[in-house]
Order: C-alpha cells, then sequence, then structure tokens
C-alpha cells in the first residue's frame, strides 16, 4: 500500500467515489459531486466560448483588424444582442428574430450539406462494390448489404401502408434494423469497459496505491 | 536521362477553378518520383525580387497559393531540386480570380431540384385536393397521450430531455415540435413537465414552444417559466445534472428527444429505474441502439423528422412527407440502376470491354 | 400577427440565401457558410450568458426561499466561480487557460476530468443492467437483437476468438449484414432533414410560432 | 422455479456490484490471458522495429486527453519503449491541443524509470504545445526547431544533437498519432501527402472502424485499436524481452474480457429464467 499524500489526487478520487455512489442510490454526496460539477461545468465552457470564440473571432478582429470584411461582424452582434430581448417583459417577442435566423440557416447549411455528405457518400458506397467478382462470397456479401439498404429505406417509406409487397419489405427492414442494432451495441459494450477500468485503476494505483 | 527529363519539364501556373479567388495553382507537368525539393517563389509584378510561397507538393506536383489578390498579376519561379541538379523553371503572368458558379456542385444542384420538385409538387397537390393522404402508423407518437395520461394518474411530472445539438440541427427541430405535443397534453391535463436543456439558444426555443402550448388550451397561468431548466453546456454535467433530477422528481413519464451521444444509455437507464415510461427518438445512428434497449418506445432516425407531420395530419404536410418519400423512391431506383449498371460493366471489363466502366467512373466522380 | 409573419420571412430568407450562396463561390457569397458558422460560435458565446443567468437565478432563488437542498447550491456557486476566475486570470496572464500551471488546469484536471470520466464510465454498469433485461428472446425481432449482439460481444474477446468461425462471422456482421441498414437509416435521416428544412424554409413547419 | 422469477426480477444493483468486482479484482490479481496479434498491429511494430539502426526517428504523438486515456496511454508506454530500448531516437510531441500535453508527461513517468541509460536530447526530445494545428503539422515538413522554437522543457532545440540530425520529416521513419479524434486524417493529409512522412495510428476501440478503410489503402502503415490494439503491441514487446513495466492494456483486457463473459453469462440466464416462467406461464 503506498496511499497518495497529494490533495488534489484525494479530491478526484473522492469525486469518483461520490458519483459512484449514485448506483447505490441519491445521496447527499452524490448531490455535492452533481452540483459542483455543473458549477465547473458552466464556468469551464463560459471561460471557453469566450476565450475561443468572442475574443478571437469577434473582439480581435474588431478593435485589431484592418480587413473592411470585419464590419460583417456587425451581423452577430445585432444577433445576439437580441437573444437578451428574453429579459423584457414586454418585447420578449424579439426573441423570435434571432431563433428565425437559426432555423433558417441552419435549414440552408443542411440541405446541401446532406446531399452532398450524406446521401451521395452512402449512395455511392452502395453501388460501388468493385471487388463484387473476387468471389463468391464477396458477391453474395454485396447483395446482402443491397438488400439491406433498400429494405431499410422501404421501412422509412410512410406515405404507403405497410402491407402486401411494401408490409414484407418492410418488415425484411426492421429485421435488418435489429440485427444492426445488436451488432452496434455489442461491439460498444468492449470501450465502454474501459472507460470503467481506466477510472479504477486512477483510484487502485493513483489514489490507493495498492497496484504498481 | 538528365536531358530528358529538363525536356520534359514543364511548369503551369493558373486560376484555382471553381473557387472564391484569391488562390493559384502552381503545377509541374512531367515529373516522376525523383524530386527532393520544389520552391515555389512568387513576384508581384511592381519589383524584382521573388519571394518564397511554399512547396511543392511530393504526391500531386502541385501548390496551391491561397494569398493571391484577386485580378493582380503574378510571376512564378519555381526551383525544383533533384539529386544531382537544380532546375529553374517561370512561368505567368497569372492572376487569380473568383468564379460564379461552382460546377463540380452540379449533382447536388440537379437532386435538390429533383428533391425539392417531388416535395412542392405534393403540397401543391395536397392544398387542391386534401383528402386521401396517407402516413403509416408511428407507435411511439400514438404513445405520447398515453405516456403523459399514466403520468397524470400516478400524480407524478412528465420529463422532456433535449439532446445536446443546438437549434440548427433537424433532429431538434423535430424535438420541439414533439415537445409542442407533449405540454399542450400536459397543459390539458394540468400536470407538471419539466424540461431540461444543454443549449442556451435550445432554452429560449423551449420556453416559446411550451408558452404557446399552455396560451393554445387557455392555461397561460399555469405556465411556470422555472420548469425550463438550463443545466451546463457540458455533456457528463448535463448527464449528471439530469439524472439528479430525474432519481428526486420522480416522473412518471420520461421523453429523450434530439442528438444524444454516450450519455442516452446513462440517461435511458436512470429513467427506467425510477419506473417511468420512456419514449425516445433521436437522428444519432449509433444511439439508437442503446434506447431500443432501455426504453419503451423509440422514434428510429426519420421517424422522428415525420412527427410533425404524424401528429398535426395537416394535408400540406402530410403532402411534404409523401413528396419525400419520392425522394426516398427516386434514390431506391437510382441504387438499382447504379448496381445493374456497375455489374454489367464490371462483366464487361473483365472481358476486355472498358468503354462502360470508363463512363461508370466517370459518372461516379462527378457524384 | 406580424410577431408571427416577421420571424417567417426572416426564416425563409435567411434559409434561401445559404442554399443559394453553396452554389456560388465567388465572394462575397462563396464565404458566406463559413462566416455564417463562425457568427454561430460567436452568438453561442453570447447565449452562454442567458443560460448562466437563468442557473444564477435558480440557485438563487433557492438559497434566499431556503428550499430543500438549499446547501447545495452554494457549492454549485463555489464551482463556477471557482472556475469562471480561475479562468479568466489564467488566460490574461499566461494567454492559454491550460498552460502548464495554471490554477485552472488544477481545477480543469482533478475535478473537471475525472468527473467527467466517472460520469462516462458509469455506462459499463448501465450497458450491463440494460442488456440483461432487454436481450430477452421476447419475439423474433428482440431474438435477433439478441443473437447479434451476442455473437459481435464473442467476437470482441480473445476467448470467444477461439470458437472456429466466430471472428470471421463478426467481421461479416460489422462489414455488411450491419452495413446496408446502417446506410439505410443515414439516408432516411439526410432525407428526412432536407424536407425538414424545405417546410420549416417555406414556413409550413413552425413549431414555436403558431 | 421461484428461484428463475426472482432472477427476472434481481435488482440491478447486484449487477453494479458484480461488474465492480469482476473489474477490480483481474487489475489486482493480474492474470495475463494470453492476447493474439493481429496484422495492423504487427505491421506496424515491424516497421517500428526496422527503424533500429536506421538513424531515422519515430515521432509520437499524444493527440489525446483523459477522457481516451485508459485504452491510449498504454500505446503511449508501449511503443516508447520499444524505441528507447532498440535505441530507436524519439521525439514525443504532446499532441496538437494544448491539453493533450500532460498525456506525453505520464507517458514519460511510466517509462523513463526503465532506461536509466537514456540521454534527454540525444535519444529522444519532448515537443511541448504550439498553436496552429495544420499549420504545425505543415511547418514540421520544413523544420522542426523552425516551428517549435524550444522544446517542452525550454531548451533551444536547435541545440539538441538529435534535432540537429533530423530536423525536418526526411528523418522521420514514422508519425505515430494516438488519437480519439479525427486528427489522423489530418496527419495524413498534411504529413503524409504533402511530405510523404508514414504515418501510423493509435485510437480507441469505437474509432478503430472508421480507419479500416485508411489502413486498406495503405494511408496508415499499422493500426493499434482500443485496449486490444495495445496489448497486442505490449505482447510483442515481452516477445522481444524488452522490460514492459505494469502491462496495463493486457491487464485491462482481462479485467475486459472477464466483464463480457460475464454480460454474456447473464443475458444467457435471464434468458433462460425468462423461458422458463413463460412455459410455467402457458
Amino acid at each position: 500500500m503506498n496511499i497518495s499524500t497529494d490533495i488534489w489526487v484525494w479530491i478526484a478520487a473522492l469525486l469518483t467515489l461520490f458519483i459512484y455512489s449514485f448506483l447505490y442510490k441519491d445521496n447527499p454526496f452524490y448531490k455535492f459531486a452533481e452540483h459542483l460539477f455543473i458549477g465547473i461545468g458552466v464556468g469551464y465552457t463560459t471561460v471557453l466560448l469566450w476565450f475561443n470564440s468572442v475574443i478571437p473571432k469577434l473582439w480581435n478582429p474588431l478593435v485589431h483588424g484592418t480587413s473592411p470584411m470585419r464590419f460583417f461582424l456587425i451581423i452577430p452582434i445585432l444577433i445576439g444582442a437580441l437573444m437578451f430581448s428574453i429579459f423584457s417583459k414586454k418585447n420578449n417577442w424579439l426573441i423570435r428574430i434571432p431563433i428565425a435566423i437559426y432555423i433558417g440557416a441552419g435549414s440552408g447549411l443542411a440541405i446541401p450539406l446532406d446531399f452532398e455528405g450524406l446521401i451521395f457518400e452512402q449512395v455511392k458506397g452502395t453501388i460501388l462494390t468493385k471487388s463484387m467478382f473476387n468471389s463468391f462470397i464477396v458477391g453474395f456479401s454485396s447483395i446482402v448489404l443491397f438488400i439491406g439498404v433498400i429494405a431499410t429505406l422501404v421501412y422509412f417509406y410512410f406515405s404507403k401502408e405497410h402491407k402486401g409487397f411494401v408490409g414484407k419489405t418492410a418488415r425484411v427492414g426492421i429485421f435488418y434494423i435489429m440485427i444492426a442494432f445488436g451488432a452496434s451495441f455489442g461491439y460498444t459494450v468492449m470501450a465502454r469497459v474501459s472507460l470503467l477500468i481506466g477510472r479504477m485503476q486512477f483510484l487502485l494505483h493513483n489514489w490507493l496505491g495498492i497496484i504498481k | 536521362m538528365m536531358i530528358l527529363l529538363i525536356l520534359s519539364l514543364s511548369v503551369k501556373a493558373f486560376d484555382t477553378p471553381n473557387d472564391g479567388g484569391g488562390s493559384i495553382t502552381i503545377e509541374v507537368v512531367g515529373l516522376n518520383g525523383d524530386l527532393k525539393n520544389g520552391y515555389v517563389y512568387r513576384n508581384s509584378m511592381e519589383d524584382t525580387t521573388f519571394e518564397l510561397r511554399g512547396l511543392i507538393s511530393r504526391t500531386s506536383y502541385k501548390y496551391v497559393d491561397d494569398g493571391a489578390e484577386n485580378g493582380k498579376e503574378y510571376l512564378y519561379k519555381v526551383e525544383l531540386e533533384f539529386d544531382d541538379t537544380t532546375l529553374t523553371l517561370f512561368t505567368g503572368p497569372v492572376s487569380a480570380k473568383a468564379q460564379w458558379y461552382d460546377p463540380t456542385r452540379t449533382s447536388v444542384l440537379i437532386f435538390l431540384i429533383i428533391f425539392s420538385g417531388f416535395v412542392l409538387w405534393f403540397i401543391q397537390l395536397a392544398r387542391k385536393n386534401p383528402e386521401g393522404l396517407f402516413i403509416r402508423k408511428i407507435p411511439a407518437l400514438d404513445a405520447i397521450d398515453e405516456a403523459v395520461g399514466r403520468s397524470t394518474e400516478m400524480g407524478k411530472p412528465t420529463f422532456f430531455i433535449h439532446g445536446l445539438s443546438g437549434i440548427t440541427d433537424a433532429g431538434t427541430l423535430a424535438a420541439l415540435t414533439i415537445l409542442r405535443r407533449v405540454s399542450s397534453k400536459v397543459a390539458e391535463y394540468e400536470t407538471p413537465l419539466i424540461v431540461t436543456n444543454y443549449d442556451p439558444i435550445v432554452m429560449a426555443a423551449s420556453s416559446e414552444t411550451v408558452k404557446q402550448a399552455y396560451a393554445e388550451v387557455g392555461k397561460i397561468d399555469n405556465f411556470n417559466e422555472k420548469n425550463i431548466v438550463y443545466l451546463t453546456y457540458e455533456q457528463f454535467g448535463y448527464t449528471a445534472g439530469v439524472d439528479g433530477l430525474m432519481i428526486r422528481e420522480n416522473p412518471g413519464a420520461v421523453f429523450l428527444q434530439g442528438y444524444f451521444y454516450a450519455e442516452s444509455l446513462i440517461l435511458a437507464e436512470t429513467g427506467h429505474s425510477v419506473g417511468a415510461i420512456q419514449i425516445a427518438g433521436t437522428t444519432a445512428a449509433t444511439q439508437l441502439p442503446f434506447f431500443i434497449a432501455a426504453c419503451d418506445y423509440v422514434l428510429i432516425g426519420e421517424e422522428t423528422l415525420a412527427a410533425s407531420s404524424y401528429i398535426g395530419r395537416e394535408p400540406v404536410m402530410l403532402g411534404s412527407v409523401k413528396g419525400s418519400d419520392y425522394g426516398k423512391l427516386f434514390i431506391m431506383i437510382f441504387i438499382g440502376i447504379g448496381v445493374i449498371f456497375a455489374t454489367i460493366a464490371t462483366i464487361l471489363n473483365i472481358k476486355g470491354n472498358s468503354i462502360l466502366m470508363n463512363a461508370f467512373n466517370t459518372f461516379m466522380g462527378w457524384l | 400577427m406580424l410577431q408571427r409573419r416577421i420571424p417567417l420571412l426572416i426564416t425563409f430568407l435567411t434559409g434561401v440565401i445559404i442554399v443559394i450562396t453553396f452554389f456560388i463561390p465567388h465572394p462575397p457569397f462563396g464565404k458566406l457558410q463559413d462566416d455564417a458558422l463562425v457568427w454561430y460560435s460567436i452568438i453561442l458565446g453570447f447565449s452562454m450568458l442567458i443560460g448562466v443567468d437563468s442557473l444564477l437565478r435558480f440557485h438563487y432563488r433557492r438559497i434566499a426561499r431556503r428550499e430543500k437542498g438549499f446547501g447545495f447550491s452554494f457549492v454549485f456557486y463555489a464551482g463556477f466561480l471557482a472556475c469562471f476566475i480561475t479562468g479568466i486570470i489564467s488566460e490574461i496572464k499566461f494567454g492559454d487557460a491550460f498552460a502548464e500551471g495554471t490554477s485552472f488546469r488544477y481545477l480543469y484536471d482533478y475535478i473537471l476530468v475525472p468527473l467527467q470520466s466517472t460520469m462516462f464510465a458509469l455506462l459499463a454498469f448501465f450497458v450491463a443492467s440494460a442488456s440483461y433485461r432487454a436481450f430477452r428472446a421476447r419475439n423474433f425481432i428482440a431474438t435477433l437483437l439478441l443473437i447479434t449482439a451476442v455473437i459481435v460481444m464473442l467476437g470482441r474477446i480473445p476467448i470467444g476468438a477461439k470458437i472456429p468461425g466466430i471472428t470471421p462471422l463478426t467481421d461479416w456482421i460489422l462489414n455488411y449484414l450491419q452495413l446496408g441498414p446502417a446506410r439505410g437509416i443515414r439516408i432516411g435521416i439526410a432525407l428526412g432533414a432536407i424536407s425538414m428544412s424545405l417546410r420549416l424554409i417555406l414556413g409550413i413547419e413552425r413549431t414555436y410560432l403558431s | 422455479m421461484r428461484f428463475f422469477e426472482k432472477i427476472l426480477k434481481i435488482d440491478r444493483r447486484w449487477i453494479f456490484l458484480i461488474v465492480g468486482i469482476v473489474v477490480i479484482i483481474p487489475l489486482i490479481f493480474p492474470i495475463g490471458m494470453p492476447v493474439l496479434t493481429t496484422p495492423p498491429v504487427r505491421s506496424l511494430y515491424n516497421y517500428v522495429d526496422k527503424l533500429q539502426g536506421t538513424g531515422k526517428a519515430v515521432m509520437l504523438v499524444t493527440d489525446f486527453d483523459p477522457s481516451t486515456m485508459p485504452e491510449l496511454l498504454p500505446m503511449a508506454c508501449a511503443i516508447l519503449r520499444h524505441c528507447f530500448a532498440k535505441k530507436i531516437p524519439v521525439y514525443l510531441y504532446g499532441g496538437l491541443y494544448s491539453a493533450y500535453v500532460g498525456m506525453a508527461e505520464m507517458a514519460l513517468e511510466k517509462t523513463l524509470p526503465d532506461f536509466p541509460d537514456l540521454q534527454y536530447g540525444k535519444d529522444y526530445i519532448f515537443l511541448g504545445y504550439v498553436p496552429g494545428v495544420s499549420l504545425v503539422i505543415l511547418g514540421m515538413g520544413g523544420s522542426i526547431s523552425g516551428t517549435f522554437n524550444t522544446d517542452y522543457y525550454g531548451n533551444k532545440l536547435d541545440t539538441l544533437p538529435l534535432n540537429k540530425m533530423v530536423d525536418n520529416y526526411k528523418n522521420i521513419g514514422i508519425v505515430i498519432d494516438l488519437s480519439g479524434s479525427a486528427s489522423p486524417e489530418t496527419w495524413v493529409i498534411y504529413g503524409y501527402q504533402r511530405f510523404g512522412v508514414r504515418i501510423g495510428v493509435g485510437t480507441t476501440a469505437v474509432s478503430a472502424a472508421q480507419y479500416y478503410p485508411m489502413l486498406q489503402t495503405g494511408q496508415f502503415v499499422g493500426m493499434l485499436g482500443g485496449l486490444k490494439g495495445a496489448a497486442e503491441y505490449e505482447q510483442l514487446i515481452k516477445k522481444a524481452g524488452i522490460p514492459t513495466g505494469r502491462l496495463e492494456a493486457t491487464i485491462g483486457m482481462d479485467a475486459q474480457s472477464f466483464v463480457h463473459i460475464f454480460l454474456i453469462f447473464i443475458i444467457i440466464l435471464g434468458n433462460i429464467a425468462f423461458l422458463i416462467t413463460k412455459k410455467r406461464k402457458v
């Protein structure tokens, strides 16, 4: 045994135990850790957002920059300022303007990017199976994959009742989906356990010094 | 050997295509693997000095000078170092300019037109003829009323837990639509609703949404701003906070909606442990398996995005769903034809006829 | 009425402009998408203040009214102030809050990180309880979920890998069987998102605005 | 048969308790179950191994933070041990973001005591954080001392004998990026495609799947995926007779395998109980 004498290690170790105590039931130790976590978390992200975004992207170009484009930065200032209308009792409907802008911008960004980055990629990946003819197994597997894509898409076909041929295909689709979920669950379990191992090693090694 | 190499080498400078200007590409033509270093120098034609800009890539034999001013002419000098000699080549004058249209994105434009065409067409049809539009059953959405109702019977509050994405994400907006439905039910039954938020902008939008729903059923006085809870913009801090709240408030129904990451299962297991009915919905494909394992009802991917049409049953919305289904059909047919074409092209290619294969590859490159 | 119309019009205009600029590289349009993202992060910095305000008021109220558990609100305040103040001091003094030896770095390394990783590591327990409960052969669909999960889990441990055929089977499941639906789901989500975006831009889908 | 009904309704806290115990026991009493090595790990190991005596250095980059430490730190230690034992010069680079440097420091603390005859500046160099991300990767193609000026401890880089011989990618045999994020791709784009320096990668089990295609196309020399990848590398250096210290990943693999076996066991048990009780009800 070789218990740590570092106060910070003790703090970290106790907080670790406080969180784990939640597994038994809710208790003051967990509440302490939870409130501290939220406090530190919100302080941390605020500092980070201001020093990594607002100051380098807004303050520095406005104050130290020379590019004429910098005056466009008035736009985020205005939008940001409108956010604060939430504090006004009378004009708080103004908050709808920044929200409307975000929703418009988000939609506008998503439409072409979803085509390019998601749909085209997946479609190309499904069509391009060059090694299909290398062996029977790869050829067969590619067909299995192709049916999986189509059946899943049919499952997401909303405007037709799922009966007859469509219904059967959609049923195959949900089989495929469940298989995919099972596989992805089983695959991720491993990584989750290694997180716990990491915490245990911290407790047993860095704090208690039981293991080398 | 060396002479041959020198004779065949040349350097080109041209405006980088399909961009917003400010960039010139320098390409060495006729090189093969033995280049040691290739330095690119630039002269702005205002004086005689050449300044070093950068190195020629040893894999693509190109250098992209992103520091050019539009419309200004430049001369370039390229110094190529080989094992036994150094060559200097000049090129220019050349200038950078911006383009008005990016042809590499034509494929996106075409698909966009086809897809929006379907959606707009069916919206239009739905306006003219609102009858006969169908949408298949989505059990998780039918369960909303049941969940809120049961929660009310037990005298327990309802929880609505937002995911971690911002207001610009389609999943978040779908979550707000579902929140709308949940809050009008809750307002009707007069039970408490607690909404937890990760993103402050989403919090503002949630607050608006819930307020509207209460106003609509004429119970605006019951709306309590304090129940729209902000926690923190920190993934696991948020998780810890929501878990704590759930254990203490003991909800009868829990909605997990939006984009989630690894915290999905921590939240869903805690919700399950307090015995709540859980309805989850996410566009995060990686987290769906965990929700399937731990929740009573799950909106799988696109089902969340169809929620607003399903709940509202407005003809126009249903029309848009039908339109996007036709888009889906189009893509299925596209994939089908693509696969058949690729198969034929590959068979012909094996037999020595590569025309179809080349056409196919060109098309795939364009896409 | 105006309170509804104006936001709808704004959504329409911003949406259409952003979509069009995707195809125009010429300035100032070409950069607009990138600019929009930069602006978003700036505004997020602003809006954080709304979140902070909400939290500070919530806990202040709890303390002022001596509500149940108000003592923990002091813990919240202590955490927030400690992180906020040390963060600002460290940024100003060292130019980087994460610089070695800053007090912010200590809070980060010995409080925030252990809390984050412990919370994250709760997953190991919850994965166990969830799979115990969920993976039952209730019906055909649940059985499919169960069987693939178990096969893949076996394939990922050294002992399981000794069972003949399990490794190639796991690989085959992951590379083909699982990939089809994964692609289908992704295409579906993308199409659904595009269709939803169109509805939002056209003002058909309104959420909070009706 | 009451037993099975009880099993079905078991308080989940019993499961939590057993998971905890199953993880702790192998950590305290390591077993060291054999781990089979796989081609991606072997090819990375062999590539590093062949650098011995060529004078080319390994650049090991710790592009990760504490959240992925359990999986990636054992990789850093194993690779460092390999290089230190074979006298392959090492640039240990604390990563593209400032929060990552601590990880490199920890890896050094764990490995250095076993190699007392190493000389700083001659056998290895520790590079700290400089801002710029991809610009840093590009900059090192020209000159490492020009990009960093000083090492982590504040020494001028051009005074260090190792740096005088290396100083850019031409004399770096491989850059090994240990990362839980997308940074290996950045290294490939700016390091490999621009300057031709070979890239190896160590990543979490979850991210490994997305890098297989890049491994197949040869953009990565090799890959260590998750705790298992780290354990395999540990096995390889152990076989080569290199002092391994505590085989953290291998021991972690024990714990992990036990949890997996336990999970599979309770899933099967749950199903047996479920089927038996269901039959009785009918």
